[in-house]
């Protein structure tokens, strides 16, 4: 019972203060009366800065006020893509080669009967038997459709922008052109363009591959030279692995910062 | 009846999808564009039968008071508000239209925009915590796992300046060979997988995805 | 037989790579020292050889000439060329495009779409003229004019024959290994960490009484990684059937829920307890990448799975859903082809499945032939990128640059 | 003030991270919800108090720097702004940075873009930057905005031998023999420094294959983290000095601020986005020491 009180306390609180927050920041700054568009523009941002609090609240621990962020976030952008897909693809794509009268209707403009837009159409419907128990199979054609289709684009795809030409660019030269043992030995420093590093470069690149490659076969045993070969491969992933993640603290602190600047600065207005 | 004629058109349109790359001639062009436009169109009545599964479910919650199902009615709540405004078009509500109706661009501004940021920020905590909690020098993985993520942070961290110019060369280095040899092996590997399995999918070898019957 | 597959593939190479290294791209440096302009006129461009592009869908014509006398040389007053078309030799004549002083050649590219204004129509007579330019606009040199000549589509594009021979091969290799493998031979296929840990967490799950978490990523019902991740959903459920355990599978993507049903009510009949399978073991969350993390960590922290798998592709939300999966204590396994991210899951995971393994390992935990059979062609495909990278670069190292260029393929 | 909110969050992160660090050696480990707070302060502390860094510049930061304040009073800079508004955050600073510190040192400065966007931005930076600190600095005697044209690294083929077969006139359509800082210029040859700021392509790379190799003139960059990496390999030979990232260009704002008294007050959004990156880094790897001290007196405690 003490457990439950406390909750409403908690949420008496968080509402007064949403109250507080909407009240205080309804009033313009320059002194012009209070009007219909700032208390709206307040609402706003106090509910944006509210949500924000309510996410960070998760690292805490899990709580109803993240709950209902989440919850109420699921349901809007769920209704969201569902919209912006209805206007722009059902709306925007379909009707106007499938129905003048329809066209009419949303308001878009009526291109031209194209026959070949009813095999999407009865696709989709086909896809909506799946909530008959009985036609339910019927789905599977345009999951059928769309599963092939795909499968055949995306192998021809990877391929060509990526497979072919990593393999080569594996070619490089291992040896480097001899311009005498002072030009080989000027720069031993990592990342120069001297002649050493180059060829420093390359062979790691390549043996780096090799080994990678290694560590991918799956029908062999990874015993003796293989093993040892696949064990240099995972060296090569996990060095990898920790350069990347290394890397990716940078970028991912900014986010925070941007955060944190909407709720000092737009919503509080600490940041004078 | 049932799995046969789903199977001919995984091979029928997965072989197109295929060789159309090797037409550069209009038609098929023309069929690939098709193609791609279908499969969005397609999209929208699978969304419907998403909007209903979700639906279904809350309501499941609601209605048989499973735990937290209160929060199911703010989803909903939140579901339907959005719909409404985002079709307001048949109504003339408010005086925008369908996506440009006011509301449906603040609670888009204000409450998906926000949250999104948010639930994105959430990275550097975390970023944070699974560092102090994965890089520890426990085996030689873990270790070289260690040791390459503590030279790039070095090297991006000015307030360290005493590690100096040869340093921040090795952090470059680190970045570009090894990762690019190892990017390279995945990448390779991964291509080799995808043929493979899009192969399969085509030649009806893998066909978990059409259920049994 | 073995070997002779791999002859065989290297065979094909051998004799697509002349054919291939006839396609490099023409350079077209632009050079030429600096004067003055001065005002008499420039010699014209000569010579002006008129072809359909190669390899397109039409809607375009290649042109190449030889430069005027007076581009980087004689008077050395060339800015630049126009390239003028029109449908009779008397004209009227459009002006195409501008190249800089120094080009040999053109691509004069015209729309497909009849409702443009650039529309450029197949199988019509062209004809075509370059006017030589100078800083001065009044002093220039026009050409003779050339043509006629048609523009049309080809049903082949030659460039893309590596890519074709790759695809034969590969296809050829797959065939004959699922062929040797239904021929009862053994196929070994090394153990993966990952896949051995499913079965141990299922068990886990079963004795805690817990559930399974079992995300798709945020891939469309078509990404590879997806389809990979439908077979290894399909022997999560049987086992999870059989053992009686519960299953959770929230969506990211409509159409892959959708499979993601089918495919676990097909496991539930397989594992003989089609009763047990309900329809909301797999729902859907939202079409909104954070939205769904959202709800992801909601029921990681709610439903306190005993083992989380993440199978699929996942983008920045990987460490978010593996860092919340491991605060509330699940065991998880990720598997994902999305390079940026795998670095995320193998820190915050204790088990991931690194690019082709997440492929392997649906081929590994159904043991079935066919399945297997193709792992054996990837492997071999494996060792033919070795071999012809190792060709490659001894070539490379010897100054032959012939078989680099074969892997040039045209977009 | 800003003084002393600086001082309190510095003793309570060091000192936390100090009982830590002892609670580490006595083989416990940290709450993850503690590491939270830590990371929370870390960044919202900077962000509070605007606190920010002493930046010193790396060698090849600072290379940049010596190279435009040593050149005579008076020298030719060009400054290319080969980037767009995506990038912009990241490498605007540089490239005002640049623009600053030439015009205070009494250099003509030109202006230009091998990026479509790049030239708008350049407009932005003359009205942000040249007009309002510089109002003494007059158009086509300081400074010119030649503007973008199309061609990628064929402009610079073009112009590394005559600048007037591209440019006939500036990005307003000023004949360029009108305007008198044109004068005696007739191709980048004539350039004493060229800057490109960018990520992409066409971007330094190609500043340096087109133009700098080829004419022997010194080129210096700014670019984006990610791509920063690609281009090390031409310092210091091809490379005179290359600002990398929100760092490079917070270590060469520091260093502007430091010689040059007037620029105290002038914006510098490279310092500041240092400062929360910076707190955040050194306490992710207060934490990963800690967790592996903790780590290996457990272990030698279970034997």
């Amino acid at each position: 019972m003490n457990g439950s009180r406390w909750t409403m306390i908690v949420l008496i609180a968080v509402v007064t203060l949403f109250l507080v927050s909407w009240a205080i920041k309804s009033f313009p700054s320059s002194g012009d009366t209070i009007s219909w568009p700032s208390i709206r523009h307040a609402f706003f941002v106090t509910l944006a800065a509210f949500v924000t609090l309510a996410i960070f609240s998760f690292l805490y621990k899990d709580n109803p006020y993240y709950k209902f962020a989440e919850h109420l976030f699921v349901g809007v952008s769920a209704a969201y893509w569902m919209c912006v897909g209805f206007w722009s693809t059902f709306v925007g794509n379909l009707i106007p080669r499938i129905s003048p009268g329809l066209s009419k209707f949303f308001g878009v403009p009526y291109k031209e009967f194209t026959f070949y837009y009813f095999v999407p159409l009865i696709l989709g419907i086909l896809l909506l038997m799946r909530l008959s128990s009985k036609a339910g199979w019927l789905s599977r054609w345009a999951l059928a459709f769309i599963v092939g289709t795909t499968a055949g684009l995306n192998l021809i795809r990877y391929l060509r922008s990526d497979f072919i030409s990593q393999v080569s660019n594996t070619f490089v030269p291992l040896l480097v052109q001899w311009k005498g043992t002072g030009a080989f030995f000027s720069d031993f420093s990592l990342a120069s363009g001297g002649q050493f590093t180059l060829m420093l470069t390359n062979w790691v690149i390549f043996i780096g591959t090799f080994c990678g490659l290694i560590y991918f076969f799956f029908s062999k045993e990874h015993k003796g030279v293989f093993g040892a070969a696949s064990r240099v491969g995972i060296w090569v992933l996990m060095i990898t692995f920790g350069a990347s993640f290394g890397y990716t603290v940078m970028g991912r602190v900014s986010l925070l910062v941007g955060r944190l600047t909407f709720l000092f600065d737009d919503w509080l207005g600490l940041m004078n | 009846m049932k799995r046969q004629l789903p199977l001919f058109l995984v091979l029928i349109f997965g072989l197109f999808g295929i060789v159309q790359y090797f037409i550069p001639h209009e038609k098929s062009e023309w069929m690939y564009e098709f193609l791609l436009d279908w499969i969005y169109i397609i999209g929208i009545f699978a969304l419907a039968l998403g909007i209903w599964s979700l639906m279904r479910v809350s309501w499941d919650k609601i209605k048989h008071k499973r735990q937290n199902w209160q929060y199911s009615i703010v989803t909903l709540t939140g579901l339907f508000a959005m719909i409404f405004f985002g079709f307001n078009y048949f109504r003339d509500f408010f005086n925008s239209a369908g996506l440009q109706n006011y509301m449906f661009r603040a609670f888009f501004d204000h409450i998906m925009i926000p949250i999104q940021a948010t639930m994105f920020s959430l990275l550097a905590f975390f970023i944070a915590s699974a560092a102090y909690r994965a890089f520890r020098a426990r085996s030689l993985l873990a270790t070289l796992l260690l040791i390459s993520a503590l030279i790039i942070m070095l090297r991006f961290n000015p307030y360290l300046g005493f590690i100096g110019d040869y340093m921040e060369r090795t952090a470059l280095w680190l970045l570009n060979v090894p990762n690019l040899a190892a990017k390279r092996a995945i990448i390779i590997g991964v291509g080799l997988g995808m043929v493979a399995t899009s192969l399969k999918v085509i030649l009806g070898i893998e066909r978990a995805y059409l259920g049994k019957d | 037989m073995k070997r002779q597959f791999l002859l065989l593939l290297l065979l094909c190479f051998a004799v697509a790579a002349p054919l291939a290294t006839a396609q490099t791209a023409e350079d077209s440096p632009l050079s030429g020292e600096a004067a003055v302009a001065v005002s008499p006129a420039p010699g014209p461009v000569s010579n002006i050889q008129l072809k359909d592009t190669d390899n397109d869908h039409g809607h375009s014509v290649t042109l190449s000439w030889e430069i005027s006398p007076d581009d980087g040389a004689g008077l050395n007053n060339v800015i630049g060329y126009e390239i003028h078309r029109a449908l009779s030799p008397e004209g009227p004549f459009v002006k195409r495009a501008g190249v800089p002083a120094g080009s040999h050649s053109h691509v004069d590219v015209g729309s497909k779409e009849e409702s443009s204004p650039d529309y450029m129509k197949d199988y019509i007579d062209y004809y075509y003229k370059i006017r030589t330019i100078t800083a001065d606009s009044a002093v220039n040199a026009e050409s003779t004019v050339a043509g006629p000549i048609q523009s049309y589509g080809q049903w082949f594009n030659t460039g893309r024959v590596p890519v074709l021979i790759f695809v034969a091969c590969f296809l050829a290799l797959t065939l004959y290994f699922i062929n040797r493998a239904k021929g009862g031979a053994d196929l070994y296929v090394r153990p993966l960490a990952g896949i051995g840990a499913v079965d141990e967490a299922i068990g886990r799950a079963t004795e805690m009484g817990k559930p399974i978490l079992y995300v798709l990523g945020l891939g469309t019902a078509a990404d590879i990684a997806t389809i990979a991740s439908y077979t290894i959903l399909g022997r999560v459920a049987k086992k999870v059937a059989e053992y009686q355990t519960g299953l959770i599978v929230p969506c990211y993507d409509p159409i892959v829920m959708t499979v993601a049903q089918e495919t676990v009510k097909a496991s539930y009949a397989d594992a003989g307890r089609p009763d047990s399978y309900k329809e909301d073991m797999v729902y859907f969350v939202t079409q909104s990448q954070f939205a769904y993390v959202a709800a992801v960590n909601g029921t990681m922290l709610r439903d306190l799975p005993a083992t989380n798998i993440y199978m699929g592709k996942f983008y920045a939300e990987s460490l978010i859903l593996a860092e919340t999966g491991a605060l509330a204590g699940s065991i998880q396994i990720a598997g994902t082809d999305e390079i940026a991210q795998i670095p995320f899951f193998v820190v915050a995971c204790d088990y991931t499945l690194i690019g082709e393994e997440l492929y392997a390992a649906s081929a590994y935990l159904g043991r079935e032939p066919l399945l297997l059979g193709s792992l054996k062609a990837q492997d071999y495909a494996k060792a033919g990128v070795i071999l012809i990278a190792l060709v490659g670069f001894i070539l490379l190292n010897f100054g032959v640059d012939g078989f680099k260029e074969f892997f040039f393929v045209s977009n | 003030m800003n003084n002393l909110g600086l001082i309190i969050s510095f003793l309570v992160i060091g000192a936390g991270l100090l009982w830590f660090l002892l609670r580490a050696l006595q083989g416990k480990e940290v709450e993850r919800r503690i590491i939270f707070v830590f990371i929370g302060l870390a960044v919202s502390v900077p962000i509070l108090f605007s606190i920010t860094f002493a930046e010193k510049a790396s060698p090849i930061v600072k290379a940049v720097y010596d190279k435009i304040e040593n050149l005579p009073d008076g020298s030719r800079v060009l400054i290319s702004y080969d980037y767009g508004p995506s990038m912009a955050p990241e490498v605007e600073p540089m490239s005002n940075a640049f623009l600053r510190h030439s015009l205070a040192k009494g250099h003509k400065v030109y202006l230009m873009g091998l990026w479509a966007t790049g030239q708008s931005i350049a407009a932005t930076a003359i009205d942000s930057v040249v007009r309002r600190e510089f109002p003494e600095k007059v158009y086509g005697v300081d400074f010119v905005n030649l503007g973008y044209k199309a061609g990628n690294q064929g402009v610079l083929n073009v112009i590394i031998t005559d600048i007037r077969k591209m440019y006939l006139t500036d990005v307003g359509g000023i004949d360029l023999d009108s305007l008198p800082i044109m004068d005696g210029i007739k191709s980048l040859r004539n350039m004493n420094l060229l800057m490109s700021v960018g990520g992409g392509f066409p971007g330094i790379k190609e500043w340096i294959q087109f133009a700098g190799d080829p004419g022997h003139i010194p080129v210096a960059g700014g670019s984006a983290a990610v791509s920063a990496p690609l281009l090390y390999p031409y310092y210091p030979t091809q490379l005179l000095g290359l600002l990398g990232g929100i760092k490079g260009a917070a270590e060469y704002e520091a260093e502007l601020k430091r010689h040059y008294p007037q620029f105290a007050d002038t914006p510098q959004p490279g310092i500041k986005m240092m400062g929360p990156q910076t707190l955040a880094h050194l306490v992710i790897m207060a934490f990963i020491i800690i967790g592996n001290i903790s780590f290996f007196v457990a272990r030698r405690r279970r034997g």
